[in-house]
């Protein structure tokens, strides 16, 4: 059975660098050995008063679904654009007995997924799985898992650009006013020349979503594929942009449509092929370039669910179990 | 009576002394050789040799240790050393297909033939302070690019280099989804900004130059501009690639290209999201950036600010400055751009005196006709 | 206490009077023009006045600037009654016009005129040109200020006083009570004869094709032929654009009519077509006030005569009973 | 003509003779210098008021001001929404403002690029209020906006072009179908006919004579030519250095006017 998460703040001694002074002086004063990071930091990198400013700033984020709370955003020690919102999110949520499962572009094992991991494995020593179903919170980029997510799970997405309608209008207080006044005029303007031009909304990622019925949000650069995820979804979803410091959310059970026109409804890509690997006709897929000559594969992009899918499939009572089995192996060897 | 202030010379002269000592700053430190500067402050002596414009990491070295460590007036040094040098011809187009790539990376595909090899980056490197680093510390092992995905293709030789790899983009491109780009013109010597005057507009290829050219930091906020919205770049990664490419030279007596050596370069690809217009079909456009050495940073950005400039031959609405031709190529050089900002430090006395007396006429007047004028609401 | 003379206008070369679009001024000239000393006009003095001044007050203390009371709100005064028979009735009626470019002058226009429209007659304005019988057709329609006396107008069942009438209340009274069919045919250019003739019902709520058979009707009636009745007016003839001036004033069937020489420039048959149009007007009890330099449409309409002469003599002369003859 | 149609057909303008919009003591200033000076008049339903004088005579700060784009220094405006209320335009939250000059009001700018977004295509321009409003159905909404563009003769098969690639006269006219999608209560037309050629002049003013009468709008128009102004309005205010020296029925005051300046302004008019 799934513990309730307990979220007390871990009492590791803070010794952050930040604390003024020249670099050298700190390092001279704590004598920092060149043992693993671990000892001299906070339990997950950030100080405490910084962890509870972001949790005030999230608790805001979720009584108002969508809206995008600003915070004061801290440097990381992950480049800008590379998940310092998630991160940061993740890492003021984080308790000791949670178990943090990381994926990006679908999978565990993609570089950036296994350097969070490691990041958070150093810093926290949490429990960290690849089974969505394990997990209690799962950091992501571009993706939502296929398995469908449980009661009291937490999302949390790396997002680049939090603003919906930024490439609609370029300045930041006027989209603050649009958003205030809930004027999305705007948006309806862009998807109304989009059917115009292409006879179809072409919008296949970032696909901006109405939350709650108020706010218009982005919901990061999943694909289109996903959005209908978010919608009265049991999970929790915490998105945090660090390089433009907003977190926004949206609550277990809360409306969440992509903005449409009622005669051009929104709708998801498919696909002809299926999973190489598992045989899924039903989750999103990856293109695998085999040659110059136009060969290609198309494996799960999600790959626990993958991996789930062929767990059940070499149950004896299931379908052909070698083939399924022979490509497993060759999937780990990927991996 | 007053004496006018001379001794200039003397005062450079001693100045320049200081300079020299503060260079060399304190005795007991052993003297950084050149080679050090090369071997281990090879990315500062890459920018310097990308924005000098001229492939020389000794000279680049050289001018890098002679600045003190400020890569603008280390590239500084390099131009003018650069405009001392006689032009004997142009090399033949390197083919960075063949490029012997230490590092290369797709964000557009999971695997690729040749695969995914991260070679040697900071990326994914969790940005703390490595202790191991301090005086005294101990070496790391030295690292063999691991490629992160196998995939079919060229394995990674023994000194790490990789054989040929076929590019992503030129995958996209025999697919017709990534726009063709028509071939250089064979006749005619390529436009080349240090022989004929920048001016705007300008086609491609001088524009690519003057990028090449260009401070990385004004790109880098160009291209980061483009991205938040003030433009209209969503570009993808088709490939990014750095390693050494063979340098062929058409020696007029031989009549055929010879190999004259390798020069290290980073190259990047870009496949951009294009709806169609200006009587483009939808396809993906591209950006290109190519730089000597290993400068990622700016190749990057350097496609991205490419890819911009394209806005108006492809019909794109003008959002930004990342977008305008006459603000990014007037305005990249950073050697023109620290020249006239600290020109102000000159002497300017004549101009300021003008100015001065100039203020005081006019205060004169203000305060002599009691201060601003009221509104004029008074009847006709 | 008079603030400062006002700057006066720098002296700009003052227009030919002849030039003016209207006539008006034409027949300003040939009036006799009182001379500026013996009036308070070098005091004139361009202040605002904070109560907004009496019109009348106004003409008499000669003070040209008026804090415009934008609706020219109807100020309560006592309305003398019309006779039943009566559609309207001019009282004592004078108009001045100040002319401040030239000078400036005092020209009066009209002085002390006092008669009635009586339902189902028509009385017809005669005089030599310049005697005021235009200006006093525009003071009717509430297209000149009056300068005293009063004009009262029946509309249903209120009684009009065009001297305190807010624009509002004109506009009203142009829709609901008076046509007026002035001597120039003003419309847009490139919009044909017969919109330009069905406008009038349309104004009035009427539906666009019921409109267009009326006004059709009513041209091809005026011998304005059906190929000419698509083609706007300004390439038309003068008699042309004279009828349908004369379609668009007598469509509505309006309880007052003002004319001003609906017959001039006309052919023998067209005129008779318009003496038919203002009897039956006159039928159906309307209230017909014209200037008709052509003796024989006069005599053939006018059951009364109203002389007007620059002399100041001004009367009513009982024409002999339905001749016309004066 | 039976008594009862003509009484019905001539009853006073429905709402009897409440204004629609009232402003009252307007006066401005651009720093030290007074653009105008306790301006004060009404507009009623239907009806189009014309604002004359020459340029740098305040009335486009006026308009400015009564069409809620510019706070005045002081002065009030009030206007009677669809719903009987009678709102201060200035004292309006800025959301109610902008609501209201998407529904109620509309707004035509001399230079038609100002009220226009050259970045969409002209469908779009005249689909933007409709989808503001929460138009939802795209067939709709482009079936709505090429209506319009026929009614403000606009051939139809330039829906989908930018505005860019329109002449300065239909740009004029797609400014006005913008602004007439939602048959506003009240438009403020800013010299719509300054700039164009005279024969586009002709056509444009016919059709905004059509459209206003059609749809019983109500416009203050603001013109620097006195023909443009006999021929639209009703009622003529006319603005000398800020203030309004004359006012009244418009043929009243082109064919007799009191004001020096206006007896000025009127015979120095070029008569074609």
């Amino acid at each position: 059975m799934r513990q309730q998460r307990k979220n007390k703040p871990a009492e590791i001694p803070t010794a952050s660098l930040e604390e003024g002074g020249s670099i050298d002086r700190i390092l001279k004063s704590q004598n920092l050995s060149a043992k693993g990071p671990g000892e001299e930091y906070n339990f997950a990198y950030l100080d405490e008063d910084t962890k509870r400013e972001i949790r005030r700033a999230l608790l805001k984020a979720v009584a108002i679904p969508g809206y995008q709370v600003p915070f004061a955003g801290r440097e990381m020690p992950m480049p800008y654009g590379w998940g310092t919102g998630g991160i940061q999110v993740s890492a003021s949520i984080i308790g000791k007995d949670d178990v943090f499962k990381v994926i990006d572009q679908g999978s565990d094992d993609t570089t950036n997924a296994v350097s969070i991991r490691a990041f958070f494995e150093t810093l926290t020593g949490v429990a960290t799985t690849t089974e969505t179903a394990e997990a209690t919170i799962i950091q992501t980029r571009h993706r939502i898992p296929e398995t469908p997510l449980a009661e009291g799970q937490i999302m949390v997405y790396q997002v680049p650009l939090p603003e919906a309608m930024r490439q609609l209008e370029p300045s930041e207080p006027e989209t603050r006013s649009l958003h205030a006044l809930f004027e999305y005029g705007l948006m309806y303007l862009k998807l109304y020349e989009d059917i115009t031009k292409h006879k179809e909304i072409t919008i296949s990622y970032d696909y901006p979503v109405l939350v709650a019925d108020r706010y218009a949000m982005s919901p990061s650069p999943i694909p289109r594929f996903d959005n209908p995820k978010l919608n009265d979804s049991k999970a929790l979803h915490l998105f945090g942009a660090g390089r433009e410091r907003r977190v926004y959310a949206i609550p277990p059970h809360t409306r969440v449509k992509s903005f449409d026109f009622n005669d051009h409804p929104f709708r998801v890509q498919g696909w002809e092929n299926s999973c190489a690997i598992c045989g899924a006709t039903d989750s999103y897929l990856d293109e695998i370039v085999q040659d110059d000559r136009g060969g290609r594969m198309f494996v799960c992009s999600d790959s626990d669910h993958c991996q789930r899918r062929l767990r059940l499939a070499s149950q004896p009572e299931a379908g052909p179990p070698e083939r399924l089995a022979s490509l497993g192996q060759e999937a780990q060897d990927r991996g | 009576m007053y004496v006018a202030v001379k001794g200039g010379q003397k005062a450079i002269t001693e100045a320049h002394k200081l300079l020299e000592e503060t260079r060399r700053g304190d005795l007991s430190v052993p003297e950084i050789s050149l080679a050090q500067i090369q071997n281990q402050m090879g990315l500062a002596v890459d920018r310097v040799q990308a924005e000098g414009s001229l492939y020389a990491p000794k000279l680049a070295a050289l001018a890098t240790k002679q600045a003190k460590g400020d890569l603008v007036e280390a590239i500084f040094l390099l131009r003018a050393a650069r405009a001392s040098l006689k032009r004997f011809g142009y090399s033949e187009p390197i083919e960075t297909a063949s490029m012997r790539a230490r590092r290369r990376v797709s964000g557009t595909f999971k695997d690729i033939p040749g695969g995914q090899i991260l070679g040697p980056t900071f990326d994914y490197t969790h940005r703390l302070l490595k202790r191991s680093l301090m005086d005294g510390g101990q070496a790391p092992p030295g690292g063999a690019p691991i490629p992160i995905a196998k995939g079919p293709g060229a394995q990674p030789g023994a000194d790490g280099l990789g054989g040929e790899l076929l590019g992503v983009a030129t995958i996209l491109e025999r697919e017709g989804i990534l726009e063709t780009v028509g071939t250089a013109p064979e006749d005619g010597e390529p436009f080349d900004l240090t022989r004929q005057p920048l001016e705007v507009p300008l086609a491609r290829p001088g524009r690519l130059q003057a990028l090449a050219r260009a401070d990385e930091g004004f790109l880098l906020a160009l291209a980061y501009s483009s991205q938040r919205g003030f433009g209209s770049v969503h570009p993808f990664v088709a490939e990014l690639k750095l390693g050494p490419v063979e340098l062929g030279f058409r020696a007029p007596e031989l009549g055929m290209p010879i190999t004259v050596g390798e020069i290290e370069v980073t190259e990047c690809q870009t496949a951009n999201q294009f709806k169609g217009g200006a009587g483009k079909p939808p396809m993906f456009t591209r950006g290109y950036g190519l730089t000597f050495g290993h400068n990622e940073r700016k190749a990057l950005s350097m496609a991205i600010v490419d890819r911009a400039l394209r806005a108006g031959e492809l019909g794109e609405a003008i959002k930004g400055p990342a977008q305008n031709p006459e603000f990014v190529l007037y305005h990249g050089d950073n050697v023109e751009a620290s020249g006239f900002v600290s020109h102000i430090k000159l002497p300017h006395y004549v101009d300021f005196q003008a100015e001065l007396s100039m203020l005081r006429a006019m205060r004169k007047k203000f305060n002599g006709s009691g201060g601003p004028p009221e509104p004029d609401d008074k009847d006709e | 206490m008079p603030s400062p003379p006002k700057k006066s206008l720098p002296p700009r070369p003052a227009p030919h009077l002849s030039q003016a679009p209207e006539n008006r001024l034409i027949e300003a000239i040939n009036l006799e023009i009182l001379c500026r000393e013996n009036m308070r006009l070098q005091k004139f003095k361009t202040q605002a006045l904070e109560s907004p001044a009496n019109p009348l007050a106004w003409a008499i203390a000669g003070a040209p600037d008026v804090r415009p009371s934008l609706s020219e709100a109807p100020r309560p005064a006592p309305m003398p009654a019309l006779a039943p028979s009566e559609m309207a009735r001019v009282v004592n009626l004078s108009k001045t016009f100040i002319l401040h470019l030239s000078g400036p002058a005092i020209l009066k226009a009209l002085e002390g005129i006092s008669l009635s429209l009586e339902r189902g007659k028509c009385l017809a304005l005669t005089g030599p040109s310049g005697a005021g019988k235009s200006s006093l057709l525009r003071c009717l329609h509430g297209n000149y200020l009056i300068s005293s006396g009063e004009i009262l107008v029946r509309d249903g069942e209120k009684t009009v006083a065009m001297s305190q009438a807010s624009a509002r209340d004109i506009l009203a009274l142009r829709l609901g009570t008076l046509s007026y069919v002035s001597q120039f045919l003003r419309v847009i250019p490139r919009v044909s004869a017969l919109d330009v003739v069905a406008e009038p019902l349309i104004e009035r709520g009427m539906g666009a094709p019921e409109a267009k058979r009326q006004a059709s009707e009513l041209l091809s009636r005026l011998h304005v032929p059906k190929r000419l009745q698509g083609l706007p007016p300004a390439t038309f003839s003068g008699g042309e654009r004279q009828r349908v001036n004369i379609a668009m004033g007598l469509i509505w069937p309006s309880p007052i009519l003002l004319l001003d020489e609906p017959t001039a420039s006309l052919d023998a048959a067209n005129k008779k077509v318009v003496i038919d149009l203002i009897n039956e007007a006159k039928g159906r009890g309307a209230a017909i006030i014209g200037v008709f330099h052509d003796r024989e449409a006069l005599s053939a309409v006018s059951d009364d005569v109203y002389k007007m002469n620059p002399k100041k003599e001004y009367g009513l002369k009982r024409s002999r009973e339905g001749t016309g003859e004066v | 003509m039976p008594k009862t149609a003509r009484d019905n057909l001539t009853a006073p303008p429905q709402n009897g003779d409440r204004p629609l919009l009232l402003a009252e003591g307007l006066t401005h200033y651009y720093g030290t210098k007074r653009a105008c000076r306790d301006v004060r008049f009404e507009v009623y339903p239907g009806e189009i008021l014309g604002l004359v004088g020459e340029s740098g005579s305040g009335k486009t700060t006026v308009l400015k001001i009564v069409s809620g784009q510019m706070a005045p220094s002081s002065g009030t405006v009030l206007y009677r929404e669809a719903g009987g209320a009678v709102l201060d335009l200035h004292k309006l939250s800025e959301g109610r403002r902008r609501l209201l000059a998407r529904t109620e009001l509309g707004f035509v700018h001399q230079n038609p690029r100002d009220g226009l977004n050259m970045n969409v295509s002209a469908g779009a321009n005249v689909a933007d209020r409709l989808l503001s409003g929460g138009a939802r159905l795209y067939a709709e909404v482009r079936g709505r906006a090429r209506d319009w563009l026929e009614r403000v003769e606009i051939a139809t098969d330039r829906l989908d072009d930018r505005p860019g690639q329109y002449s300065g006269g239909m740009l004029q006219r797609l400014q006005i179908a913008r602004n007439l999608v939602t048959s506003p209560r009240l438009v403020f037309l800013d010299e719509p006919t300054g700039g164009l050629d005279v024969s586009v002049q002709a056509k444009l003013l016919d059709l905004i004579r059509n459209l206003t009468g059609t749809l019983k709008l109500a416009a203050v128009l603001v013109t620097h030519d006195l023909a443009v102004a006999r021929l639209l309005s009703q009622r003529l205010m006319v603005m000398k250095e800020g203030k309004v020296v004359e006012a009244g029925l418009t043929d009243r005051v082109l064919d007799d006017p009191q004001d020096p300046y206006t007896q000025l302004l009127v015979s120095s008019t070029l008569e074609a």
